[in-house]
């Protein structure tokens, strides 16, 4: 083959693929016995740490759907990563939510991790009335506001079954203010979750009577924080409160602590579940102890109906759980359920996805390994849960769990 | 007007394809596939705006993606709840490319003076700076959290919403266009001077071209094009926020250009659909029939080695791309020394005050 | 006062490590006019070489005397030669065939071969931040307020041992001088019996060397290292060389601890956010008005 | 005012001096040359002329007005053109575009016409194209119009930068050692050639090596050796002046 007839060839090729794929986008044969359960989650890459447990979590409540599942019915597990380049991208999530939304055997999804996602992905649940509930998501305003519900603003197909930042950054300010900080530096990662979850703490903290010293945001990508530590260390403060997740700094300002005038054992760091990582563990080293963080989920190992839950995971994946795992498990049981109960009343037949979603808005008294809970009129968590946890010889240590559905 | 008789077969293939693809919808209803498509659209008038800069004019513009994100925010700040604005989609649309054409003047007017290489970093930075400046200002661009629930386009009272089958359509009008006036420009006037300013911009200057405005034209020109992009895809994704608009976005726009050739337009359709293709489907696609049998590599997290390792083998070894202009192919394997390159070298090298 | 001059001290130890990997930079654009944009991951395979030694010595902080200097060395040798020999695949691989191509020929491979770095150590290591031992006993003085550590002065000391090396290398060695004999002439060059291949090749493994030992340094000063961190740290740097001067090797460290010192006082005084920021502004500018730099001279003309 | 004038004209770089107080002057419709021997400043005065570099002191004067330090597409704009010593072609595009991007300067299509091929932006392209093989044909070399500039051999690319500049339509044609690497007999052709752009009535100014061609040609010739000039006059008088002997053959002859 000559260069040009290869040249030739290798375009042509291009092309053959492109109709390659158009053929390929024809509509899959829908095997009609199949149930789909999206995730919608980043694993690859920096967040597949969180992406991955939760999505096996999921895997897990399909998995034991199929043991008992309506007759002529399988379910079957659809993951799709939002992760680009190892970081979670909005747009491929929204791409993501779009794909599964054509798919008409996808009867929900569980995801997305990331409330930046979140925000690009509830407007086409919402278009398309594929429900959508997060593990995760903790920013407040996806669900209390209806500026994301952009084609039926009074409908609601996104929910969550964790706790939201307000609840959460509260839980952090009564902590910090428990644990007996007087004063804080906050800093957070300029992200949608950590600036949102820092600015609730911020404002709680003070009415909780607390003084706050200064509040920083830090660049994505950065590996020298020592003039910011500097400048805190002149501040002297009781704790530092950082908003947003390990990778984008929350291990490396704890580790650099040492270095730039604050001995590690003397100032604490408190975070929310951006940190519960074991990343977090690994990135800063012996300077992870006297550091605490909240978790918007209640601490599975604790709760006795876990247990087989733990064993199974344990099982199957020869892992840990992760923070996320239990959430996740459950958000797929909620989904699982609604399509159980449309079936029962289809008399058998395949249900549609307005059903369960119907079935979903009125989840109530669901009981679940992370307790009884329903959905509210906005499609938060009636029962909303933070477990307070510290971190000590090296290894995350679980202190108490709230409820805080009565406090509000 | 093209010449019908220089068509290489790929040429119409692509022509024949590109008749094909408004009836794509009616074979394909899936909305997955098509919002894919639709992305592949903003990225393939992405890399038609970038190639005036790279390709016609020879301008190394590593900080693409601020233009697209200045064209995005645009629109985005005003026509969502943001400011209360509802501006309509169309005017934004002219609006927002002449946004963005503005910004590349202001940018462009400095540093278009610059030495090859140093416009090419200097452009990173400026990739750089755009998207961290508006994380920073979060008063007007709603800081990490972007701006969300923008509008949606309305065309004679029909909504757009978010279904993706209008945006097709809309996406391949704006591809239309886009290609048909790059390809006037390449066949015009200032295209010659841009194809001159590229193979010896002092001779271009002796010859009465004004190679700083020229070279803005270009700067301009191409950023405008991704102010087009950035309102549609704003639209359709309804939200806009720093971390779209990173360094990995220029990147793959010019791994596009490269592979299908830079300056040539049929080359940067190919390339951009071949990248789109891999990027959306083929690698994910590769995931899937891996875990099938029972493997789980995550293909999707080695795209940028790919595109690595496509910016470097296609230069070396095909530096004109897969579907290069003959010209370029004859310009980019010079080899043993060209003495405009070392002349042009030296007059890049002679004390500011001399120079144009 | 006291904040201040800590910070100043932060700027310096930042810059030393903008420095190191500013003479490479410098060095490489001096002789081939290249912008080795894979630089940056250079340094950020130093950092990852050191941790491979110091994994294999299995060294883990316990060490005193004689045989953590041993080790020390070891390590830093190590990840020099790796780093160099990186240095001379990379140009005998991705730039030395375009060579004489138009220059956005060589500037697209060496940002592809950036590429490929990073993503090599992302499997390698994986995607987050590694922790980095701490091999070298941190010791801090202070004085009124003020403190000083150990590694901080490492990292200026070796910044600044090393360019005095280099210097007297260009200047007073034979290899030293066929260097800039071909920064300012190849052809010339060439015809006086230099062996340019080879002395590119020598340019590019110095360089590459002296960001081996920046990855080392700074994977001590900061106990930690991650795949990506050459991408910034290899534009500031890029700034930094710029800023003194391209081809200046006094240049590239003047250029080195004003950029860290830029860097630091922004965080510090005004706000971490707009550190990076200012650094880029900070590069637009000094191409802008003064593209020879701090110490460049303005080059002779050749007519 | 003159046609054309280099007045007391002096350019430095650094602690060196390109050029001293040279004046030249050329009237309309002249061929005149410089000439000197290697590095004695003679492209150094044409990029003074040609806006490439700004002299350090003196004044060029052009077509009654002064252009010093004007940038070079604004000097070709006001009818200078010029070729290069190392021939600087568009080496990759066809010899017809060469001398298209040559009327540049003379076309007036606008963003707006380039953008949307208007009907004015098309009769002009149709125009220039005509005119652009007009002026290959002037320089013989129509046969090669679609030939890269790069393929051509030597002689013909030194053809070709001439249609080039005249495509720009310039009053005054600077060449810079026009006749550089060609056989007598391309150089009979050259002369011919310059004559017949002379004939049109633009002024040629040129720098060169070659002593028949320049003493045959010019009707003036100045004489520059380490950046002064040595003398000035007619080919006879230059001939036998004896500072210029003593330039080209040194001291001792």
């Amino acid at each position: 083959m000559s260069r040009r007839s290869l040249t030739r060839f290798v375009a042509l090729a291009a092309i053959v693929s492109l109709f390659g794929t158009c053929g390929a986008f024809a509509p899959a044969q829908a095997a009609e016995q199949v149930i789909k359960i999206g995730t919608e989650l980043p694993t690859s890459g920096g967040d597949a740490s969180n992406g991955i447990p939760t999505q096996n979590g999921a895997q897990l409540a399909v998995d034991e759907a199929n043991l008992h599942a309506p007759a002529g019915f399988r379910f079957q597990l659809d993951p799709l990563d939002d992760a680009v380049g190892g970081i979670h991208n909005p747009q491929q999530g929204a791409t993501n939510i779009r794909s599964l939304a054509a798919d008409a055997a996808v009867m929900g999804v569980v995801g997305p991790f990331n409330s930046n996602v979140a925000a690009a992905e509830i407007p086409v649940s919402n278009e398309t009335g594929l429900p959508l509930i997060s593990p995760s998501n903790t920013n407040p305003t996806l669900t209390k506001t209806s500026k994301y519900r952009t084609s039926h603003p009074s409908e609601i197909t996104y929910f969550r079954v964790c706790a939201t930042d307000d609840v959460q950054g509260k839980a952090g300010a009564q902590f910090a203010k428990q644990l007996g900080f007087k004063k804080v530096y906050i800093i957070d990662d300029n992200e949608t979750y950590g600036l949102g979850l820092a600015n609730v703490f911020d404002a709680d903290f003070k009415s909780e009577g607390g003084s706050v010293l200064g509040h920083d945001h830090v660049t994505a990508n950065q590996q020298d924080f020592k003039a910011l530590l500097t400048k805190v260390s002149a501040t002297h403060p009781d704790a530092i409160y950082y908003g947003g997740v390990t990778v984008t700094g929350g291990g490396l300002i704890r580790q650099q602590m040492g270095s730039s005038g604050m001995d590690p054992t003397k100032v604490p760091f408190e975070g929310g579940d951006g940190i519960s990582d074991d990343e977090f563990l690994k990135v800063a080293g012996p300077a992870a102890n006297n550091s605490y963080y909240t978790v918007a989920a209640p601490d599975a190992e604790k709760s006795a109906s876990a247990q087989a839950f733990i064993k199974a995971y344990k099982a199957k994946f020869h892992s840990d759980i992760g923070a996320y795992s239990a959430n996740g498990y459950v958000a797929a049981q909620v989904i699982i359920g609604a399509v159980d109960k449309a079936i029962k009343e289809n008399g058998g037949k395949a249900p549609t996805r307005a059903q369960v979603l119907k079935t979903i808005q009125s989840t109530k008294d669901f009981k679940s390994i992370i307790g009884s809970f329903g959905f509210d009129k906005n499609g938060d968590t009636t029962s909303p849960v933070i477990s307070l946890w510290k971190i000590n010889g090296g290894k995350q240590v679980f202190v108490r769990q709230i409820n805080v559905s009565a406090g509000g | 007007m093209p010449n019908w008789r220089k068509f290489r077969p790929v040429d119409w293939a692509l022509l024949v394809i590109a008749m094909f693809m408004p009836f794509l919808p009616l074979v394909d209803h899936n909305g997955g596939h098509l919002t894919v498509l639709v992305n592949a659209g903003v990225y393939m008038m992405l890399a038609i705006g970038l190639n005036i800069v790279v390709g016609f004019a020879g301008l190394l513009d590593l900080g693409y993606a601020a233009f697209f994100a200045i064209g995005s925010y645009t629109y985005a700040m005003v026509a969502s709840p943001q400011f209360g604005l509802h501006f309509s989609f169309w005017p934004m649309v002219l609006m927002s490319a002449f946004v963005a054409a503005l910004f590349g003047i202001i940018l462009g007017a400095p540093t278009l003076r610059l030495r090859g290489d140093y416009l090419a970093i200097v452009t990173l930075g400026f990739g750089e700076i755009v998207p961290q400046t508006f994380l920073n200002l979060q008063k007007f661009t709603g800081g990490p959290n972007g701006i969300s629930a923008i509008d949606q386009p309305k065309l004679f009272g029909y909504h757009f919403g978010l279904n993706p089958l209008p945006y097709y359509y809309l996406v391949l009008v704006l591809l239309a266009v886009s290609l048909f006036l790059a390809n006037n420009l390449r066949t015009s006037r200032l295209g010659r001077a841009w194809m001159a300013i590229r193979e010896d911009e002092i001779a271009a200057a002796h010859m009465g071209i004004n190679t700083t405005t020229t070279k803005l034209a270009a700067f301009s020109l191409g950023a405008s094009f991704s102010g087009l992009s950035g309102v549609v895809n704003a639209s359709l994704l309804t939200l806009v926020s720093p971390d779209q608009f990173k360094f990995n976005v220029s990147i793959t726009v010019l791994s596009m250009l490269v592979l299908g050739g830079m300056g040539s337009l049929p080359g940067v359709v190919i390339g951009s659909a071949a990248l789109s293709i891999l990027n959306f489907w083929l690698l994910p696609e590769a995931n899937n029939l891996a875990a099938m049998v029972g493997v789980h590599i995550d293909f999707t997290q080695y795209k940028f080695m790919l595109y690595g390792i496509i910016l470097v083998v296609v230069m070396l070894f095909k530096p004109e791309g897969l579907y290069g202009s003959e010209q370029r192919k004859a310009e980019l394997k010079e080899r043993g020394t060209s003495v405009a390159a070392e002349e042009n070298a030296e007059y890049e090298e002679m004390p500011r005050e001399t120079v144009l | 006062m006291e904040l201040f001059i800590q910070q100043v001290i932060n700027g310096l130890s930042l810059g030393g490590i903008y420095a190191l990997i500013a003479l490479g930079y410098t060095m490489v654009y001096g002789i081939i006019e290249l912008i080795n944009f894979a630089h940056g991951d250079v340094y950020t395979l130093g950092s990852f070489f050191s941790l491979a030694i110091i994994g294999l010595l299995d060294a883990s902080g316990e060490l005193k005397g004689w045989p953590l200097f041993g080790v020390l060395a070891l390590t830093v040798v190590g990840a020099m030669v790796l780093c160099g020999l990186v240095g001379v695949l990379l140009e005998r691989l991705a730039y030395r065939r375009l060579r004489n191509a138009p220059r956005l020929a060589p500037l697209i491979t060496a940002i592809g071969a950036s590429f490929i770095l990073e993503n090599i150590m992302q499997l390698w290591k994986g995607p987050s931040p590694i922790p980095f031992p701490s091999v070298v006993p941190n010791v801090v003085w202070s004085f009124h307020g003020v403190n000083l550590a150990s590694n901080e002065l490492l990292v200026v000391l070796a910044a600044l041992g090393l360019m005095t090396i280099l210097q007297i290398f260009i200047y007073n060695t034979k290899l030293g001088k066929a260097m800039r004999a071909t920064a300012q002439d190849r052809d010339a060059a060439q015809l006086m019996g230099i062996n340019i291949n080879m002395t590119i090749a020598l340019t590019f493994f110095i360089g590459s060397a002296l960001a081996g030992v920046g990855g080392f340094v700074s994977g001590v000063y900061y106990g930690s290292t991650w795949f990506y961190n050459g991408f910034e740290a290899g534009l500031k740097a890029f700034t930094a060389a710029v800023l003194g001067g391209i081809g200046n090797v006094a240049g590239a460290m003047l250029g080195g601890f004003v950029i860290g010192m830029i860097e630091s006082l922004t965080a510090g005084f005004i706000s971490d956010q707009w550190a990076t920021v200012a650094v880029f502004v900070l590069l637009v500018l000094v191409l802008i008005f003064r593209p020879s730099g701090l110490l460049g001279e303005v080059l002779p003309d050749k007519v | 005012m003159s046609f054309f004038a280099l007045k007391n004209v002096t350019k430095t770089f650094g602690g060196l001096v390109a050029v001293k107080e040279v004046s030249y002057e050329i009237e309309q419709g002249h061929i005149a040359a410089m000439i000197g021997p290697n590095g004695a400043g003679k492209s150094t005065a044409f990029n003074l002329v040609t806006g490439l570099y700004v002299p350090t002191a003196g004044e060029i004067e052009f077509d009654g007005r002064s252009i010093a330090g004007n940038k070079p597409d604004y000097v070709c704009k006001l009818g200078v053109a010029r070729t290069f010593q190392n021939i600087r072609l568009f080496a990759f595009m066809s010899a017809v575009e060469n001398v298209m991007a040559g009327c540049h300067v003379r076309m007036s299509a606008m963003l707006w016409d380039s953008l949307l091929h208007t009907g004015r932006q098309k009769r002009e392209e149709r125009a220039v194209r005509e005119k652009a093989l007009d002026l290959l044909r002037f320089v013989s070399l129509d046969r090669y119009a679609d030939d890269f500039a790069h393929n051509l051999p030597y002689g013909f690319q030194r053809r070709l930068e001439i249609a080039r500049a005249l495509a720009s339509d310039p009053k005054l044609l600077l060449l810079d050692e026009p006749a550089a690497g060609m056989n007598p007999r391309e150089k009979e052709d050259l002369m011919t050639l310059i004559r017949k752009i002379r004939d049109r009535g633009i002024t040629v100014f040129l720098i060169e090596h070659d002593m028949g061609l320049v003493m045959n040609i010019s009707e003036k010739i100045a004489v520059l050796d380490h950046g002064e000039k040595i003398a000035e006059g007619t080919p006879a008088q230059v001939r036998n002046d004896a500072k210029v002997i003593e330039a080209y053959l040194g001291k001792t002859a």
